[in-house]
């Protein structure tokens, strides 16, 4: 096999994984801190992507257009997180995990059919921003710039994520919410405040690679549940609520994707479901999580 | 003689089971009071009361006139109740000065007590600021728990069990950083098993049995009378 | 009867049990007394397996049961009640003692048979003799917090043990509920020629039924034999009652 | 309160419901198909999630295998009926027997999550391995078995084919739900709501508590495996689609939405979601979102399910009339 021709696949692989890292990343905050799985983390993703496209057909397709339209994506579902949470949410921290999961669930099917409802089914695309639209050879190949950027946008945010998490005042005090939720509140802080941003700040994350996935993927019905267990692997991989394992998990998703391909033609979804049931029997609480 | 903290006949329970039966006690601004009593007689459930983890089935918390009973945790220690839990409960992953910073931004009520100020009074913490405090020792831990606290600023401190598990030289060294901290003024309320521990800072005890009040009064009487002290609390 | 060697258990770098031995003779009423957090539920965690200990051994009768699964050291005669109630809340009383008897007699793998008739009789016996007689159709949930308790005793009960490990069995009890329990205890005892170990914070209690007594402090023993022995233990009075601290000041 | 005095409420169902191809118009009968085999495929589900406990989230896999072991040695492998519907309940439980090996060794969520995972796989392959399962065409027209012997029945001459495998699925279902409500009023059936109530005590009462949720694991993959052999011959053909994920959301709805407290409540549920399935897309397209609108109302109102809240009214009326 030519050099050449791996580093493509390594390098796609790599695009799938900072993706992935980017929703997965929101996804494992909230089990990390709230013990909920959300499965309507990948209908937020949707959403998201849906809103860039909207807000791209009003202003001009410029490059400042699609990042005026990615951040108000992001801005828009993070605010229907603070909604979700607090009409909804609040009323089922006490109840049974599967409540809690079936409620997610619901959110799934009506914000599905709510924004079929809206956008219709077809499938709708967004331009690459005009600076980002062209691409670069790099070792024999021709790599779009868009997707250099992702690979470079996921350990950026990664980055900053962690610093956030561990070097600033909020971070420390959503660390601790994670490690002794009473504690924290008998010693003053409204927790309940902490759950609303954390939940919607993950919405956010979902909403923003929602805009993002536009220019290299079509917008169509049914991308919220395609990637939402995606999602999963990755989180379940890394290990539920360890920030850097959700990184590592998306890598080794990415590339265990893009090689399985060439390992086993047709079958490299059923190598990344198989990857995750052999970590799950090895260490069932993922690469970087802790025992239960 | 008003009081700072007054409770009044509360009855608590966790589901189905009943632990207390109509608590009242009362602290005034500065004194050191002391729940004394075997485990399991509702110490613990009493200050988790007061401190709104537990919501009493009955009765009244009242803080300087005002009527928390119910409140949430947080709201309380914001009105300058600060909460000591007996298993220590530190944050385990963040480091000593990390555990510091969460206490004064959690409880949002700047004053004297800065990190400084929390190290002069426990030097080893100074140390250890950068550890994480999940690798403290039980006394390290004890000491963070109540310099965490301290740094919400509260005006009175709810103790419970400090000394429970800890070596009894480290037990002496708490015993003066608690007697400093009342000395300084703070209003404590203690719950303890240990009478020596109890006897040695308390101004008054209230002895509890089986979730109800057994006896109360000054903490001189039981220090200088043995028989009611065995009789009160006697193997 | 009951041997425990040496047993040492840590819970990241906290020696929660250090290199406790005891014995229980059969037929004996022991007591294992202590501060709070002195090691004595995890002792109790410890023999019946529901923890792994670090090092050391408990024999039964001689046999080595260290680190076996708890459903197996229940089997082998060693019955249980733990500190909190634990009982199955949603189920009848009926159900949950025909449970465990069920399980006793290996009825549990019995996929056709229906349960409704099974151990009728032995169940309003059990009944009648922990003092819930005719209760069968209430909801275990729903009773008093003192019937939980007899509740719990007789799950133990029912897999007719031979030696009964009671955490607390009064905790959180009245003093008339406490006073009822402790009669039942060592009726019971009597009845069923059972052996006891048990641990309370009660000391009128202890020092009511208990023959032989161990104390834990800090995880270790510090004092182990008859009643009156210990109380007159110099460590154990200032442990318990501190007066080294109060004389010191 | 004995047996004789009580009304044979299940009977009644059972023998209306096999009046429906004389009664009913062929859309009848095809509704009363479905819900029956959703019937059993959410009794299988109930026993983990109700009678154990257990929250799988991947329920589908088991039903996914029985269906394409059915229909692969019917269709490839000419196989009878008689032999390929036990092959698919073995099927499914040897399945549920290795992937409930690692499942029951987690807890809550990460229980649920292995589960889902587990179901992804069965998709997976079902929609990749084109030469046995057809991948993305799935595999259509999957014969009827033989079923003249039907004819010979009074009455049963001339009915269609699919009328005789409604019959014949509804007595399979039939006796389906006897075994389970049997294995659920058993000894076993008693040791499996002990772990659900109490795990801890029930290890303390002597329950090899992973043992019996294995066992609990491998009759509901069983049940679920006979109810997919059912359902892809029912509907002529076995697809990938059968196999996704949110196949297993929608028959833990159906569970709780009858109430799984119940063993009559899933039924309930399958019945209730089936009917209104049919009537809703009738007229409009967005199913998914009123489904997602009776689970809001379900959770925040209605938690006990149907059955549950009828069953509550029930005691509160029989309770004010006795006082």
């Amino acid at each position: 096999m030519a050099p050449s021709f791996l580093f493509s696949q390594f390098m796609g692989g790599l695009t799938t994984a900072m993706f992935l890292f980017l929703i997965a990343s929101g996804l494992s905050l909230v089990f990390g801190v709230m013990r909920v799985i959300n499965f309507a983390h990948g209908s937020f993703y949707m959403l998201g992507a849906y809103l860039a496209w909207q807000v791209m057909r009003w202003v001009h397709p410029s490059s400042g257009g699609f990042w005026l339209a990615a951040l108000t994506a992001a801005l828009g579902v993070g605010l229907l997180g603070v909604v979700i949470e607090r009409l909804f949410f609040r009323s089922l921290y006490g109840r049974e995990e599967l409540y809690q999961l079936l409620f997610t669930y619901a959110l799934v099917l009506i914000l599905g059919d709510a924004a079929k409802y809206i956008w219709g089914v077809d499938q709708l695309s967004v331009s690459a921003p005009p600076v980002l639209a062209g691409s670069v050879r790099m070792f024999g190949t021709q790599q779009p710039l868009y997707s250099l950027f992702i690979i470079v946008l996921g350990p950026l945010i990664a980055f900053f994520g962690w610093l956030g998490l561990n070097r600033t005042g909020v971070g420390r005090m959503v660390r601790a919410a994670q490690m002794d939720r009473e504690m924290l509140d008998a010693l003053g802080a409204n927790v309940r405040t902490i759950y609303t941003g954390m939940f919607a700040f993950s919405a956010f994350l979902a909403g923003l690679s929602g805009a993002l996935v536009t220019p290299i993927e079509s917008i169509v019905p049914g991308m919220d549940v395609l990637i939402i267990v995606q999602a999963f692997i990755v989180v379940v991989i890394g290990g539920m609520g360890s920030f850097w394992g959700t990184f590592w998990g998306s890598v080794i998703y990415g590339q265990v994707l893009s090689f399985g391909i060439l390992i086993l033609p047709g079958f490299s979804l059923f190598s990344v479901f198989a990857l995750m049931a052999v970590i799950l029997i090895v260490r069932p609480w993922g690469l970087f999580g802790r025992p239960l | 003689m008003t009081a700072l903290l007054d409770v009044q006949n509360i009855h608590s329970a966790y589901g189905l089971s009943r632990v207390l039966f109509g608590i009242s006690l009362d602290i005034a601004a500065g004194e050191c009071v002391c729940l004394l009593g075997r485990n399991g007689v509702g110490k613990t459930t009493t200050i988790r009361s007061v401190m709104g983890l537990l919501r009493p089935t009955s009765g009244r918390v009242v803080w300087k006139g005002a009527d928390i009973t119910g409140w949430a945790p947080h709201r309380v220690a914001r009105a300058g109740i600060g909460f000591v839990p007996e298993d220590r409960r530190i944050f385990p992953e963040l480091t000593v000065a990390e555990n510091l910073a969460v206490g004064a931004r959690a409880a949002h009520r700047p004053g004297r007590w800065t990190s400084e100020a929390v190290f002069g009074l426990f030097p080893v913490l100074q140390q250890l600021r950068d550890r994480r405090a999940g690798f403290l020792s039980g006394g390290e831990q004890q000491m963070l728990t109540i310099a965490r606290t301290l740094m919400g600023n509260p005006e009175l401190l709810l103790l419970d069990e400090p000394s429970e598990g800890l070596a009894p030289l480290v037990v002496e060294a708490l015993l003066t950083q608690i007697g400093e901290l009342k000395r300084q003024g703070l209003t404590i309320l203690l719950a303890e098993q240990g009478v020596g521990f109890s006897l040695a800072l308390a101004d008054r005890v209230y002895v509890l049995e089986k979730g109800e009040m057994r006896h109360t009064g000054p903490a001189a009487e039981l220090r200088d009378d043995p028989e009611l002290r065995e009789r009160l609390l006697a193997l | 009867m009951l041997e425990i060697a040496k047993l040492s258990k840590s819970f990241a770098g906290f020696r929660a049990v250090s290199e406790v031995s005891l014995t229980v003779a059969t037929r004996q009423i022991a007591a294992v007394i202590g501060p709070n957090g002195a090691g004595k539920s995890t002792l109790f965690n410890l023999i019946s397996g529901h923890l792994q200990p670090d090092a050391g051994t408990v024999r039964l009768d001689g046999r080595d049961i260290t680190g076996v699964a708890p459903h197996r050291i229940c089997r082998m005669g060693v019955g249980r009640s733990f500190q909190r109630t634990n009982i199955f809340p949603k189920l009848t009383v009926f159900e949950n003692l025909q449970a465990a008897f069920l399980v006793h007699h290996g009825q549990g793998l019995n996929f056709w048979g229906r349960s409704e008739p099974f151990y009728r009789e032995e169940v309003a016996a059990l009944l009648a003799s922990i003092g819930l007689r005719g209760q069968e159709r209430t909801l275990a949930g729903t009773l008093s917090y003192g019937n939980q308790k007899q509740l719990e005793l007789g799950l133990a009960l029912a897999s007719d043990p031979r030696i009964l490990l009671l955490d607390e069995p009064t905790a959180g009890m009245s003093a008339t509920e406490t006073d009822e329990t402790i009669h039942l205890l060592e009726r019971i005892a009597g009845e069923r020629e059972l052996t006891l170990l048990f641990t309370e914070h009660d000391m009128e209690v202890v020092f009511s039924i208990a023959q032989k007594i161990t104390v834990l402090h800090q995880g270790r023993v510090i004092a182990d034999g008859a009643p009156d022995a210990v109380r007159d233990d110099a460590e154990v009075r200032r442990v318990y009652l501190g007066h080294g601290l109060v004389r010191g000041e | 309160m004995t047996a004789s005095r009580r009304v044979p409420w299940t009977l009644i169902v059972f023998v209306v419901l096999a009046t429906v191809p004389w009664v009913g118009s062929r859309y009848d009968t095809f509704l009363a198909a479905q819900i029956v085999i959703d019937a059993l495929f959410a009794v299988s589900l109930n026993l983990l999630l109700g009678t154990t406990g257990l929250v799988s989230f991947g329920h589908v896999a088991y039903f996914g295998v029985g269906a394409y072991v059915c229909g692969i040695l019917m269709k490839t492998y000419g196989v009878p009926f008689v032999l390929a519907f036990p092959a698919a309940g073995l099927g499914a439980a040897l399945f549920a027997l290795i992937s409930g090996y690692f499942c029951v060794r987690l807890i809550k969520l990460y229980f649920a999550m292995l589960t889902l995972a587990f179901s992804q796989i069965v998709w997976a392959i079902a929609y990749k391995w084109n030469d046995v399962t057809g991948g993305d065409q799935g595999l259509p027209e999957i014969p009827y078995p033989n079923l003249d012997w039907i004819n010979a029945l009074p009455g049963c001459g001339d009915l269609r084919i699919s009328d005789k495998f409604y019959l014949l699925t509804l007595a399979l279902v039939a006796i389906s739900l006897a075994v389970l409500h049997r294995i659920v009023r058993s000894p076993f059936g008693r040791m499996l709501t002990t772990i659900r109530d109490n795990p801890e005590r029930a290890a303390f009462i002597g329950v090899n508590v992973r043992a019996y949720q294995l066992a609990a694991f491998v009759v509901a993959g069983a049940f679920a495996g006979a109810a997919g052999a059912l359902y892809g011959i029912f509907s002529r053909g076995v697809f990938a689609d059968y196999v996704f994920w949110s196949k297993s959301a929608e028959v833990i709805i159906m569970a709780i939405l009858g109430g799984m407290d119940f063993f009559w409540g899933p039924p309930v549920g399958a019945l209730v979601i089936v009917w209104l399935n049919q009537k809703i897309t009738a007229y409009t397209e967005y199913w998914p979102f009123v489904l997602g609108a009776i689970l809001l109302v379900l959770l925040f109102a209605l938690p006990g399910g149907i059955v549950g809240g009828v069953h509550a009214l029930w005691t509160r009326l029989r309770g004010r009339g006795r006082a």
